[in-house]
């Protein structure tokens, strides 16, 4: 057993030192881990209570006290969006790992039994894909309502197609391999054939699907609040810090209010993605 | 060398793009882009009055004073009330025509309040007073195909009511009377989608030359018009994204706003004059005490919790904080600028010590979370709420706030599913504002149940004109106000008209936005 | 082949009625009741005529007679009557469709030229500074909310540069269709960008993919030139799958894009389905998703349909 | 007999690739002749360089890849290019690829384009050489395609190359490397994804070529059998170097270079005795960038002796054109040092 284990590291070795050795998929990660820290330990970080409403210095342009100056009710921008990110973050997080769960889990089944199921579970992630994204995320606001779990549910509702036809096109190439045949052979049940032989060869894409879903549902989560259907307006997050840019007279005079945080956004994702990218080269055995 | 040669040409070629417009010699009036506005059609005028192109577009049979508290004479030359005040006798006018030219007859005015009272959107200063003309239920049910109580002889309209209605006058004084000729086969229903909307004809001082859907619509002086002749040659409405770059562009002359980041903004534009407005334009907190069969709301029922409510939030400095300049603090539906008002109301300043007290008598449930709601979209309200939500978490009140995810309408009176919702009222007068405490209110009593504690006072309001009277039927209805606290009132809000006076010269006497009143427009004249 | 393509072309069909159902479906459970949406909550408008209102549009009908109702005017051609707005909706599409049509046209213009081009121009300069470039151009453009960096543009070429108008489309005093080009600059600018940043990581890799081929090879032994070898042999090849990317974006010339719209205050289909959707009119949603999702169909169906024409192994194999 | 014209002079060639951060030696000294009507054979175990050479040659090194010495003449007819002056991609070396030198590669399945048919992709070539007219051009392809054996020539130019064979599709390519009738013809391991009796097909339809229109061809294989059947004249290479290069039959009788033998006792051949075992070599081979003096089989070598593991090991001709690059020759007429 010993043997196997070395080599199962010098495996995850390998792709770590080839990952390290892309430079921006280990800025990518770098930044994406510490902003979530950041997130996490907010209370550390930014001595301001985000929701705490101070009429003595409304709308102060950044300054020492507050980093990235105050907003119309004189709250800290700066602490804002860092308790901001740990909604958005959680919400992007859990909605596209979910995701990810679902489709291996309806990718497996439907890659592997074939037949009915496969052509129901692949007409309906048809359906869901004819629908164009924003109009379904609309109408499951409007049926859903607002909420954290709320937009977790139409996040991963919008989300399991991509990795269901993964797993389903790495299932049915799979199938036919050998190593299936013989694990039969040994009276190997289906179902641990399913989870422990193929499904493990699916987590490197899947593991790049999730990471971008993760950047897109952070976008789509501040573009839902920009529209002011995305999480109930008091609770803090990306988006909701952004929908104050909305009026021309905002963008206009208090930079501070969307700079920020649209940087903040777009830097979160933008670091996902190229984590995402270099996920992608190091597990993608051609490259 | 070449190159920038050709970002030299795109730039000077967006600058010209940019400035094609040239100003015409007109009066430039402002909608905003978002919803359906002018998407189609113009609005019809019988839910918001106010819109200048309204006013100047369709004349009522009497026309009132910016203050709204006297009228003149317009499509009718005058009126009798009789000693009973149960019979209105109104001669119209002989020279208003509407635009087409055909003559304004007795038989516009009763087509258009046998529409009114059918119509599905109306404002209900309009059904208030219409729905006591006597067989005014059986029309509306269809038993009778015409209005028993109102009939005309040649010039002359006889109106006679079921009870006596105090603002009558001042309530016909808005109401705008429709063409019979252009209108009569719309069911009355679907009143507000008419096409006749997509080219509307009216009677009054301007008429409509050309309407662009969803860009802009320009009207003309009538020339057939019976009054004095207006000097300014032309009226264009147009909608745009910003009032602001709009003003800084010489898109726009006129302009009423209450929001406070617009104000701030066109307050520093050179050549704009502000006229603030007080109005009886209400914000208040509107509470789920109990439904219309006496189901009480436990954690709102007791009347002291609602009066630490009013102590527990700093609305002076909310109203400072939000909204300086334009926010009055109210403590009674009666604004304190009015002789009417009950000096010696409670006026509750922020005591979060006395606010705990009540909380502590009332015993307050503080392990469960206040439902705060409201509807409007803008950030200053939301700021406001979730301001609202810190002064109730320092007294200890848990709450969670949201926005309406429904319309308002059915999440306030149907759904309910909150306790304390944030609500606006633009009141015509204090009847509107009572009205909402009386059990004929098909909305409220969903949340203030049908006690009718009100109903006596409420409806010998709607029933007095005397100025006197009103005043002492006033003050008993704020002293049951503040005994009950159905509602808690926060504040009225100012609204502030904006004129480019470097090129407008107006008579500078600006009256409540959302209604009809004269505007004096045959002495404006541009520059 | 015929026959393969006739049968995906009637499978639309039954695919366009069973969207339509769900939608309706999902509709019915917004806790938004259009008619009160016709009553501003802050004018005492409660008037019972908007319940006989409700009656006459027949909204108190079961759902699955007004569904059979809704189905049997749009088959007639009827789309159907705005509930807030009372408009025709086929009017209205009318109207705000040139809007959407023509930044959307002009985004795609856009972002096929760059896409594609820069996408084959840093998949053949690899690892040069150029592929650098177009990497983070690519990621970045995905990276950013639209609306932030609309917010960007508005700012510096509305307001500190005063180049271009604020947002909306039409003002008054344009007469001819060039007078609202500025009008047009910014939105369509916003949206092709984000499409092009997509398109660029696509044709870029599928480019790449595509260079490694051993036909590759074969054709420089040929000693033909570089660029016939880059365009003749490595592009024709990945044109199949950028086309397939290509043909998934038709869609948004029909439906606009909600954010775009949203922040630029243009007057498109977008605007129209923010509005449908937040009053729940769902004569509106009906019209504008079923009018989407015909698109996105056909768009799948003309996917088929490229790779068919350029992959001569498909085309004889069916 | 007399040996043919040398068409092609490859002198002390050396190519560098540059994977990552570091530069790795491929070729070290590579240098052959390549002779008209005569079959030059490279052998050698996968990964010894083999490939590399005739890319070099044919300057269709990848991005990484470039040449760092040596030189590479081509003689035609009196002519003489200097190929590793030429820019690869440029005029005068692109004149000479496809139009003078042939080439045929190892996996006919991916060599041809999917997407276009089979005649155009033959006229390709032809068309890029020489101003013919479309039908003059069919007509040689129609002609060339009977000659190579693919039945109905004038309907199959028309077919796409997923409805061709493996042994079809690699007759194709010898239509696409020859239909300019270039003297040379370099065959990249062209039978290896074939099976044997298509196999033997296309080496007997290149031994006609070389034969009827006295062409060079250089068969790069690690199939020894093959070299028997068609080679004239073997080089042995091992990690970059040719170790051992002569006329066929006397390195098949006389194999000198300790890899040679050891590399001919590994291969089964057809007389060989029931009972003798097939022998392998101790070790695997070394990555480039370990070895970088002496004889880089030393620690692979039964013969090893000190001198192998430093300085440099001289080429020694042991009889007429069979050169050896081994310590153990010392004794023999030393060639000048590559």
């Amino acid at each position: 057993m010993a043997q196997q284990k070395i080599k199962k590291s010098s495996l995850a070795l390998r792709s770590w030192k080839k990952l390290v050795r892309n430079k921006l998929a280990m800025l990518g990660v770098i930044v994406s881990t510490l902003m979530i820290f950041a997130s996490i330990f907010a209370n550390f970080i930014t001595p301001y209570d985000p929701s705490k409403i101070d009429f003595t210095n409304m709308a102060k342009p950044p300054s020492w006290e507050h980093l990235m100056g105050t907003d119309k009710m004189g709250r800290d921008v700066f602490s804002q969006v860092l308790y901001g990110g740990r909604v958005s973050i959680y919400v992007s997080v859990v909605g596209a790992v979910l995701g990810s769960i679902i489709g291996m889990i309806l990718g497996g089944l439907a890659g592997w039994f074939g037949g009915k199921i496969d052509l129901i579970l692949v007409r309906t992630s048809e359906v869901f894909l004819t629908f164009p994204n924003m109009m379904l995320v609309l109408i499951l606001v409007a049926f859903v309502g607002q909420g954290i779990n709320n937009l977790i549910f139409i996040f991963f509702i919008t989300g399991w197609m991509t990795p269901f036809r993964m797993v389903r096109n790495e299932f049915l190439s799979l199938r036919e391999e050998t190593y299936v045949e013989v694990c039969k052979a040994f009276g190997i049940s289906n179902l641990s054939i399913i989870f422990r032989h193929i499904l493990p060869n699916t987590t490197s894409p899947i593991m790049v699907a999730t990471t971008i879903n993760i950047a897109n549902y952070i976008l789509q989560e501040a573009a839902l609040s920009f529209l002011g259907l995305g999480v109930p307006v008091t609770v803090p997050t990306w988006g909701n810090i952004m929908n104050a840019a909305k009026s021309i007279e905002v963008i206009r005079n208090y930079w501070w209010l969307w700079l920020f945080p649209g940087l903040v956004i777009s830097v979160f994702v933008l670091a996902a993605n190229f984590a995402g990218d270099g996920l992608r080269d190091v597990l993608d055995p051609r490259q | 060398m070449k190159k920038n040669r050709i970002v030299l040409a795109a730039a000077i070629l967006f600058v010209v793009a940019g400035t094609a417009f040239t100003a015409e010699n007109a009066l430039y009036l402002f909608i905003p882009t978002t919803g359906a506005t002018m998407t189609t059609k113009l609005d019809h005028p019988w839910v918001n009055r106010g819109d200048l192109w309204k006013v100047l577009m369709f004349r009522s049979l009497f026309l009132p004073d910016p203050t709204l508290t006297t009228v003149s004479s317009d499509l009718a030359s005058s009126y009798r009330i009789s000693s009973d005040g149960l019979t209105y006798t109104i001669t119209m006018k002989k020279g208003p025509t509407w635009h087409d030219g055909t003559p304004v007859t007795a038989d516009d005015v009763i087509f258009s309040v046998q529409t009114a009272l059918k119509a599905a959107q109306v404002n209900a200063i309009y059904t208030g007073v219409f729905s006591h003309i006597i067989g005014a239920a059986d029309y509306i049910s269809g038993k009778t195909s015409s209005l028993s109580g109102l009939t005309a002889n040649g010039d002359v309209v006889t109106m006679k009511l079921d009870t006596k209605v105090g603002n009558a006058i001042n309530v016909l004084g808005q109401f705008a009377i429709m063409p019979k000729h252009l209108l009569k086969d719309v069911n009355p229903l679907e009143f507000q989608n008419a096409s006749f909307w997509t080219h509307p004809v009216g009677n009054g001082m301007y008429k409509l030359q050309e309407f662009n859907p969803g860009n802009y619509a320009v009207f003309v002086p009538y020339e057939k018009y019976d009054g004095p002749k207006p000097k300014i040659p032309k009226i264009i409405l147009t909608a745009m994204t910003d009032p602001i770059s709009a003003a800084q562009a010489g898109k726009l002359d006129l302009y009423n706003t209450n929001a406070t980041d617009q104000i701030s903004e066109l307050k520093k534009i050179k050549g704009f004059t502000s006229y603030p407005v007080d109005i009886t334009f209400y914000r208040y907190f509107v509470i789920n005490i109990k439904d219309e069969n006496g189901v009480p709301n436990k954690a709102m029922a007791d009347v002291r919790i609602r009066k630490a409510l009013m102590y527990a939030i700093d609305f002076k400095a909310l109203a400072e904080g939000l909204y300086p300049g334009l926010a009055r603090q109210i403590y009674t539906g009666v604004p304190t600028s009015f002789s009417a008002y009950d000096k010696d109301a409670e006026q509750y300043n922020y005591n979060p010590e006395r606010a705990k007290q009540l909380l502590k008598e009332a015993n307050f449930d503080f392990s469960k979370t206040l439902r705060l709601r409201f509807y409007y979209g803008d950030q200053t309200s939301i700021n406001f709420m979730t301001a609202v939500a810190q002064y109730l978490a320092q007294v200890g009140i848990k709450t969670d706030v949201q926005k309406f995810q429904g319309d308002a309408t059915t999440e306030l009176y149907k759904v309910k599913d909150y306790d304390i919702a944030l609500k606006g009222l633009s009141a015509f007068g204090f009847e509107e504002w009572y009205g909402e405490y009386a059990s004929d209110n098909s909305n409220f009593i969903n949340i203030m149940g049908k006690d009718g504690y009100f109903d006596l006072k409420v409806n010998e309001l709607r029933a007095t004109t005397d100025p006197t009277k009103r005043a002492q039927i006033l003050l008993d209805l704020q002293r049951l106000e503040q005994k009950y606290l159905y509602k808690l009132p926060i504040y009225t809000m100012q609204n502030i008209f904006f004129v480019n006076t470097a090129k407008v010269k107006t008579t500078g006497v600006f009256g409540n936005p959302w209604f009809n009143w004269d505007y004096k427009f045959a002495d404006w004249e541009l520059k | 082949m015929l026959y393969y393509f006739i049968r995906k072309l009637l499978a639309i069909i039954p695919m366009l009625l069973l969207i339509s159902l769900i939608v309706f479906v999902a509709i019915q459970f917004s806790p938004i009741d259009p008619i009160n949406y016709l009553a501003s909550p802050d004018m005492t408008a409660n008037s019972p005529n908007l319940q006989a209102l409700r009656q006459l549009l027949g909204l108190n009908d079961p759902i699955y007679i007004r569904y059979i109702r809704w189905l049997g005017n749009v088959l007639h051609g009827d789309f159907g009557y705005s509930i807030v707005d009372g408009s025709s909706i086929s009017k209205l599409i009318a109207m705000k469709l040139p809007a959407t049509f023509e930044i959307s046209l002009a985004a795609l213009i856009i972002s096929t030229i760059f896409g594609i081009g820069i996408g084959i121009l840093s998949a053949i300069k690899q690892n040069t500074i150029i592929d650098y470039l177009g990497r983070i151009i690519g990621v970045i453009g995905i990276s950013i909310p639209q609306f932030f960096f609309g917010i960007i543009l508005i700012q510096f070429f509305s307001i500190k540069l005063g180049w271009l108008p604020v947002g909306g489309r039409i003002e008054l005093g344009y007469r001819t269709w060039w007078d609202h080009v500025p009008n047009m600059i910014l939105p369509s600018l916003a949206l092709g960008v984000s499409m092009t940043a997509a398109l660029l990581r696509y044709a870029r890799n599928s480019m790449l993919d595509v260079m490694t081929k051993d036909y590759i090879k074969t054709a420089r032994s040929k000693g033909i030139p570089e660029w016939k070898v880059y365009i003749k042999h490595a592009f024709r090849n990945a044109l199949g799958p950028t086309l397939v990317i290509l043909a998934f974006r038709l869609p948004i010339l029909i439906g606009g894009s909600v954010m775009i719209e949203a922040v630029f205050s243009w007057p498109g289909i977008g605007a129209i389905i923010l509005q449908g959707v937040s009053s729940s009119d769902y004569p509106v949603i009906m019209m504008t998703t079923m009018m989407i999702a015909t698109a996105m169909l056909i768009a799948s169906f003309l996917v088929d349909l490229i790779m068919a024409l350029l992959d001569p192994r498909i085309r004889f194999d069916r | 007999m007399g040996r043919g014209e040398i068409i092609l002079d490859v002198r002390n060639l050396r190519t560098h690739f540059r994977v990552g951060s570091d530069d790795l030696s491929i070729l070290r000294g590579v240098s052959f002749t390549a002779r008209q009507g005569e079959t030059l054979a490279i052998v050698g175990e996968s990964g010894c360089g083999k490939s590399v050479t005739v890319h070099s040659v044919m300057r269709l090194l990848p991005k990484n890849g470039r040449l760092t010495g040596g030189q590479i003449l081509f003689h035609d007819n009196g002519r003489t290019f200097e190929l590793h002056k030429l820019e690869p991609f440029g005029k005068e070396m692109r004149s000479i690829r496809g139009r003078k030198i042939g080439m045929i590669f190892q996996d006919p399945m991916a060599s041809l384009n999917p997407v276009y048919k089979v005649g155009d992709q033959v006229a390709e070539n032809l068309l890029q050489h020489f101003k013919l007219t479309k039908h003059e051009a069919q007509r040689r392809i129609v002609e060339m395609f009977a000659s190579l054996g693919i039945p109905e020539p004038e309907r199959r130019i028309l077919d796409y190359p997923h409805q061709f064979s493996g042994g079809m599709k690699q007759r194709v390519m010898i239509a696409i490397a020859m239909i300019c009738n270039p003297d040379l013809l370099i065959a990249d391991e062209p039978t290896t994804a074939l099976d044997v009796t298509i196999q033997a097909q296309i080496m007997e339809l290149m031994g006609k070529l070389k034969k009827e229109q006295n062409k060079a061809v250089i068969l790069i294989t690690h199939n020894m059998g093959l070299v028997a059947e068609t080679a004239d004249e073997v080089a042995v290479m091992y990690m970059g170097r040719i170790v051992e290069r002569g006329l066929v039959e006397r390195i098949f009788h006389n194999p000198s270079h300790p890899y040679t033998r050891a590399l001919l006792r590994s291969v089964p051949v057809l007389d060989h005795g029931k009972t003798e075992r097939l022998e392998t070599i101790r070790g695997a081979t070394p990555s480039p960038a370990e070895c970088v003096t002496g004889c880089e089989f030393a620690n692979r070598c039964d013969f090893m002796t000190p001198k192998c593991r430093s300085g440099i090991i001289s080429a020694y001709e042991i009889e007429n054109g069979h050169l050896v690059r081994c310590v153990l020759f010392e004794g023999a007429k030393e060639l000048p040092n590559e």
